[in-house]
């Protein structure tokens, strides 16, 4: 067998990977700090395109800069959402919050699609490239736009987990998804840890939702492939475990690459979906489950 | 510097406090003893914020910090180790006495604050690496009550912190807990083991059925006839 | 305690009660068996239809996420499932679509049972996601599958009956609605319905109590699974054609909403709310995103200003107006004031 | 529980406001929606509403779009009059779903009582509304949705589905095999040298995608290509490296397919030059929207496409007015197309008007019958391209040749299309990029 026949799929899952776990960081910091399965995650990621087309094309601004604007756009946003739906609700009640928030970023979800077709139609807006040009790798062209996009992924990934395990901030976040009380206990502002996660979150999906505007073009319903890949990803490497879930993230990536490959371009959801149930069906708390971590076993 | 003035409190509709009243004073260790069930966690929640009463109110140096937040009276200086500990458990020693110094500002500050704690506890100091969901019952409370300490707090609550542990742990325990005596920190207690609690406090007060029906020095306390029959099983 | 004035009455409602019914609901019940006769708008008459069948399903859904505590996030995928069974049964052997109907329940039962075994170890959202999942594999299966189901083609299966008129359509679906509500109700009216309320608040406390957990939550799966799966044969012959994005899950998010708005836990605030979200909406249709937000925006509302729903509105009237004697002026004593909780 | 909830619900009087609000809001709109449903019966009879369906959301929406502006356009002209009868649209999203089509074909023949259907693009949507269109014997003009599907459903049953009249679109093959003949006619003038004759087929995952791969594989197949590779894509899927990468590695000297909405087809395009495809590329469709050269770039060159062009004055009249109006861009199929054909719908109301004075579903289905599957009725200054005819041999197929109905070849040059087939009409050679 053709090495390159190995290599290829690899790389080209690798570079799609990085972004799905960059995506899948979001919802695990969110559902590990806040106990929110995040439903909406994909419309953050659809307004994140968004924003960065409009600074792109509308006003010029460098692919750089634009991709900040989304961030900072999507931080906002996620910011607003969480202080005005979240906290509401945990003001009034935590019974049941699991479910309750979930609900409730459904209703988000839907209000932010419809709000972004309202708008701005149902056209698909994308650019040509960010960055044009490709690059060789191995035996395979790709091209800049995607090598940057996975290296901002790696970026991202790499500073969030400086920041979770070296500042005060991130460990006050981290503490706060162990044990709330505790947290509380030893002087950290519970209300503001929680509405800077969500919206660093929402900053991170947008952060991915930009960096792909060049291969995804925006349109509203764009956000449902990468929520539920994320989705896939953070069960699969076991709920509430950031840290692994940019293995997951690459190994998905791979996955449906060699999926792709073998049984053509529809088949591979269904194929990863099946190797994903098989996986969880032996270890349903997930690949890479930490003890003591809040897990998705009953 | 902690007064709880009157407090009724419960959870849903249930009372679980009647009319509670006490205080603390500067450099005093005082106990709260009484049978399991009676609102003695209940209480010490009210004063930290976690649980609102629903009728009177608590001060603590001197300001009313009824319905304050919770993180807002951990800076103020009041240290609350509960029953469950609350630790990180995901963390290692070392992190969670970092979360416990949080809001000690200079690096220089929190070193010695570190260092004190650490000559304290210093079986912590060997396992500074270790995850804190790997630790022993024993070692974990002293974890939380080291991590209390990294607060530098005014007034240090100790809710059951004998509680699950073996004779040999709790005397290590109860030993910190003298030795804080000794450093003049403030120490609010709340225990079962109301023999080894009341020698060592200054002052005590019985908790029966949500209401205080009795106070005194910690010694007059040991001797009375009705904590006798009650908790010693001294007829 | 009966007074001799209201006897009948209270005989009527002993009957009722057994079905999980009330006077009212089953005046309700009545009035909509002669709607057809007053209204003969086709319109009227088809979007009725839809109400009830967005109702059944909204009901199959409260069925798992009112009581077991697990929204079944791929509702839609077993109500697909339902239909492309009926209907390629029917295309392909040319099976009637009245035995296609049940032959679409019982398909989506035995996926229901299966996903019951695999979801078992997961707790609530986990369990959701996993029926997600198993609904996102089985949309991209029916999809690509060209060769069976003509994929996103769509499949034109037969008629249920040959007839413009859609009155026959809707008294199938009322039968079937009507079916779902009395044997939902039974169910969790007995003690059935305290076992699933037990292991869907505490799995642990309602193992000690004796309560076989595996049992409850894979028979309540499979049942859900199976009314939504009934539905789906029904549907595949009202419309004609089916295709896989029937299975999508924005279908399962407009059953989760009404059932949410009705009031989780209650199946019968499922119809009441279908009957207000469900012809509302279809009039908005010229509003096509306003609509959808206002669906988003209600979900959010109920969730944070009053999760008890309408079912929890109703009861809280009717508690209201029993307290203030307002029954016994009318004559309607009732022996079972819980009966609707 | 319940003992609790009356509680709850007076701590919550906002609760209870927010849920008699909904409640009276709901029955209030049912009701005003209620009374309008009388006015519109009672509306006179000289309204002719005409349905039509089109992919107005979903991922086709962007051809919606066009078939909205170009039907208003069309109608417009004639001041949305025809003798004294008064035309109102009544638009049908089909959401380029079949079952969501033949839902909504069926609420606007039962709800706004539409006296004829017009228009649709996507072939499955065809066959699903061909059904509701056979069962309440409305007559449906000029479908786009082309593909054999929907000629082999005719043909089941020409009686029961003549009400789906006349497609605007022929079956794929009549309209493919020009690229074949393209490529052949290069080779044979020695314009082109291909390293080998092994063509891979590429196509969107449905009835339009298979029908025209199916078509044009048999094509390449006669020609004496081999074809040795298939691949079909999911509506919307917008990652192609590892299809692409497998392309690659069977050295093929043609690509050939479609894919009909605008984000895979761009993405395809610009994904291919990416990983150095070194293949001609033919892509059916990627001109049908208007603005496919803002999301490919410059990696559209060389590609393949068959498309009419705005050549006539009437046709680039008809584009920049389109484009000053709705600032969209228009696509010579989704607009231009759809342009003619509610032309010719109107040109079908006035000749039932003229020969009945009245028009109505019965009457339109006897103009259908007698005047337009006859070839007696048809269009012939359309601005895409000569003429629109039907005979009955071939309905429901347009008649298609140089003298009716064809799309020239054409090929991308940044952003331009170049005609390079047919010989009467052609701008320059097929060219050929280095390498290939």
């Amino acid at each position: 067998m053709d090495p390159s026949q190995i290599a290829d799929p690899i790389i080209t899952g690798l570079l799609r990977g990085g972004l799905y776990a960059l995506m899948a960081l979001g919802l695990a910091l969110v559902f590990g700090v806040m106990n929110i399965p995040n439903f909406a995650h994909g419309d953050f990621y659809m307004v994140g395109a968004y924003l960065a087309f409009f600074s792109f094309t509308a006003f010029g601004l460098g692919p750089i800069l634009s991709i900040i604007v989304a961030m900072f756009g999507a931080f906002i946003l996620g910011v607003l959402v969480e202080k005005g739906v979240f906290y509401t609700l945990r003001k009034r009640s935590k019974k049941n919050w699991v479910m309750n928030t979930f609900l409730l970023t459904l209703g988000i979800s839907i209000v932010l699609q419809n709000s972004v077709k309202m708008l701005f139609g149902a056209n698909y807006r994308g650019v040509t490239a960010f960055w044009p040009g490709t690059m060789q790798i191995g035996s395979i062209n790709v091209s800049i736009d995607r090598i940057v996009g996975f290296l901002i992924a790696i970026i991202a990934i790499a500073g969030f987990w400086v920041f979770l395990s070296k500042t005060k901030v991130g460990r006050s976040i981290r503490a706060v998804s162990q044990d709330e009380t505790g947290s509380q206990l030893v002087g950290v502002n519970l209300n503001w840890i929680h509405t800077l996660t969500f919206g660093l979150s929402c900053a991170v999906a947008a952060l991915a939702g930009a960096s792909l505007l060049s291969i995804t073009p925006a349109s509203p319903g764009m956000g449902l492939t990468p929520l539920y890949k994320s989705w896939f990803v953070c069960i699969l490497v076991g709920m509430g475990n950031v840290g692994a879930s940019i293995w997951g993230g690459l190994l998905l990536g791979i996955l449906e690459t060699f999926a792709y490959m073998q049984f053509g371009a529809g088949w591979q959801d269904a194929i990863s979906l099946a190797v994903i149930i098989l996986i969880l069906l032996f270890k349903p708390s997930g690949l890479f489950a930490k003890k003591g971590v809040k897990s998705a076993l009953e | 510097m902690l007064e709880v003035n009157n407090i009724d409190a419960g959870y849903g509709n249930m009372q679980i406090l009647w009319d509670v009243s006490f205080s603390v004073e500067q450099g005093e260790v005082v106990a709260i003893v009484g049978p399991n069930g009676v609102g003695k966690t209940t209480s010490l929640r009210c004063i930290a914020g976690i649980v609102m009463p629903w009728k009177g109110n608590v001060e603590f140096l001197g300001s009313d910090i009824t319905g304050r937040q919770t993180y807002e009276i951990a800076k103020m200086g009041l240290a609350y180790v509960t029953e469950e500990t609350n630790l990180f458990t995901g963390m290692t020693v070392m992190e969670n006495l970092q979360m416990g110094g949080l809001t000690i500002s200079g690096k220089n500050e929190f070193n010695n604050t570190l260092d004190i704690v650490f000559s304290m506890f210093p079986r912590l100091a060997e396992r500074r690496k270790q995850y804190a969901a790997t630790m022993s019952g024993g070692e974990r409370q002293m974890l939380a009550i080291a991590r209390a300490l990294m607060l530098n707090p005014k007034l240090l609550i100790l809710d059951e912190p004998s509680m699950g542990l073996s004779p040999q742990n709790v005397e290590i325990v109860f030993d910190s807990i003298l030795n804080l005596k000794s450093q003049n920190v403030t120490v609010l207690i709340v225990e079962q083991n109301v023999n080894y609690t009341l020698e060592i406090s200054d002052r005590g007060y019985v908790l029966e059925n949500g209401k205080i029906v009795m106070e005194g020095k910690g010694k007059d306390l040991l001797s009375n006839d009705h904590i006798k029959n009650m908790y010693l099983g001294i007829a | 305690m009966e007074k001799k004035g209201t006897f009948d009455i209270s005989r009527l409602n002993g009957y009722l009660g057994k079905l999980g019914l009330k006077p009212l609901g089953f005046l309700l019940i009545i009035l909509l068996a002669v709607i057809p006769l007053i209204i003969t708008d086709q319109f009227w008459i088809r979007l009725l239809t839809s109400t009830l069948m967005m109702a059944a399903l909204a009901m199959a859904f409260d069925f798992s996420a009112g009581f077991i505590n697990i929204n079944n996030f791929g509702l839609a995928a077993f109500w697909g499932l339902g239909a492309y069974t009926s209907g390629l049964l029917a295309v392909n052997l040319g099976l009637s679509p009245w035995l296609g109907m049940l032959a679409g329940a019982l398909a989506a039962a035995v996926l229901g049972f299966l996903v019951g075994l695999l979801t078992l170890r997961l707790s609530g959202i986990f369990a959701s996601c996993m029926t997600w999942f198993v609904a996102l594999a089985l949309m991209a299966l029916t999809t690509n599958w060209v060769e069976l189901t003509r994929g996103s083609s769509g499949l034109s299966t037969p008629y249920l009956v040959d007839s413009l008129s859609n009155i026959p359509y809707y008294y199938v679906m009322l039968i079937i609605a009507i079916g779902v509500l009395i044997l939902l109700r039974v169910i969790t009216n007995s003690h059935i319905g305290m076992a699933f309320k037990a292991i869907g608040q505490d799995k642990q406390a309602a193992e000690a109590s004796g309560i076989n957990f595996v049992k409850y939550r894979i028979f309540n799966m499979t049942l859900s699974c199976a009314l939504a799966g009934l539905v789906g044969g029904f549907y595949a012959h009202y419309t004609g054609v089916i295709t896989p994005t029937m299975m999508h899950t924005s279908n399962t998010v407009e059953a989760l909403a009404i059932c949410y708005v009705g009031g989780r836990g209650s199946i019968w605030g499922a119809i009441l709310s279908a009957f207000i979200l469900v012809p509302a909406m279809e009039l908005m249709k010229g509003m096509m995103e306003v609509r959808m937000i206002i669906y988003g925006v209600l979900l959010i509302l109920v969730m944070l200003v009053y999760p008890a729903g309408l079912a929890g509105l109703c009861n809280a009237l009717y508690k209201f107006m029993k307290d203030k004697g307002l029954f016994r002026k009318f004559g309607f004593v009732s022996k079972n004031v819980t009966g609707r909780s | 529980m319940k003992g609790m909830s009356m509680g709850r619900l007076i701590k919550n009087r906002w609760g209870v406001l927010f849920l008699v609000l909904i409640l009276s809001a709901s029955l209030l709109m049912m009701g005003g929606c209620g009374s309008g449903d009388g006015d519109n019966e009672a509306s006179d009879d000289k309204t002719v509403k005409i349905g039509v369906l089109g992919p107005f959301t979903g991922p086709a929406a962007r051809v919606g779009e066009e078939f909205k502006a170009s039907t208003e356009m069309a109608f417009e002209a004639v001041d949305y009059q025809i003798g004294d009868h008064e035309i109102e649209l009544v638009w049908i999203d089909s959401e380029s779903d079949a079952e969501k089509a033949a839902r909504a074909y069926e609420q606007a023949i039962v709800k706004d009582k539409i006296d004829c259907g017009f228009l649709n693009w996507h072939s499955w949507v065809s066959v699903s509304c061909m059904e509701v269109a056979a069962k309440y014997k409305i007559p449906h003009f000029f479908s786009i949705g082309g593909t054999d599907i929907v000629n082999e459903k005719y043909e089941s049953d020409p009686e029961k589905y003549f009400y789906w009249v006349g497609k605007g679109w022929p079956v794929p093959e009549k309209l493919s095999i020009s690229y074949v003949t393209t490529l052949e006619e290069a080779i044979d003038k020695g314009i082109w040298e291909p390293r080998n004759k092994k063509v891979a087929m590429y196509g969107v995952d449905n009835d339009w995608g298979r029908g025209f791969a199916n078509a044009l594989r048999s094509q390449f197949e006669d020609a004496g290509w081999e074809v040795v590779s298939e691949d079909w894509v999911a509506l919307g899927e917008t990652e192609f490296y590892p299809m692409l990468n497998k392309l690659k590695s069977l050295d093929v000297s043609v690509i050939a397919g479609t894919m009909s909405d605008p984000p895979s087809v761009s993405s395809f395009i610009k994904q291919s030059r990416e990983v150095g495809l070194e293949s001609l590329i033919i892509c059916d469709g990627l001109g049908w929207v208007g603005e496919w050269y803002d999301l490919t770039g410059e990696a559209s060159d060389y590609v393949i496409d068959q498309i009419p062009q705005w050549a006539t004055p009437e046709a680039q009249k008809f584009a920049s007015e389109f484009e000053e109006r709705y600032g969209l861009e228009p696509g010579a199929n989704s607009g231009g197309l759809c342009y003619d054909l509610a032309r010719f719908l109107v040109k079908v109301l006035e000749t039932c008007d003229e020969q009945y004075g009245d028009i109505n579903t019965e009457n339109l289905t006897k103009i259908a019958k007698d005047e337009v599957m006859t070839g007696n009725l048809t269009l012939d200054d359309g601005v895409m391209t000569s003429v629109y005819q039907y005979t009955p041999e071939t309905f429901p197929d347009p008649v298609v040749d140089k003298e009716h109905y064809i799309f020239p070849v054409i090929q991308y040059f940044d952003g331009e299309a170049k005609i390079v087939w047919p010989e009467e009409w052609k701008e320059q050679d097929l060219q050929i990029p280095e390498g290939m």
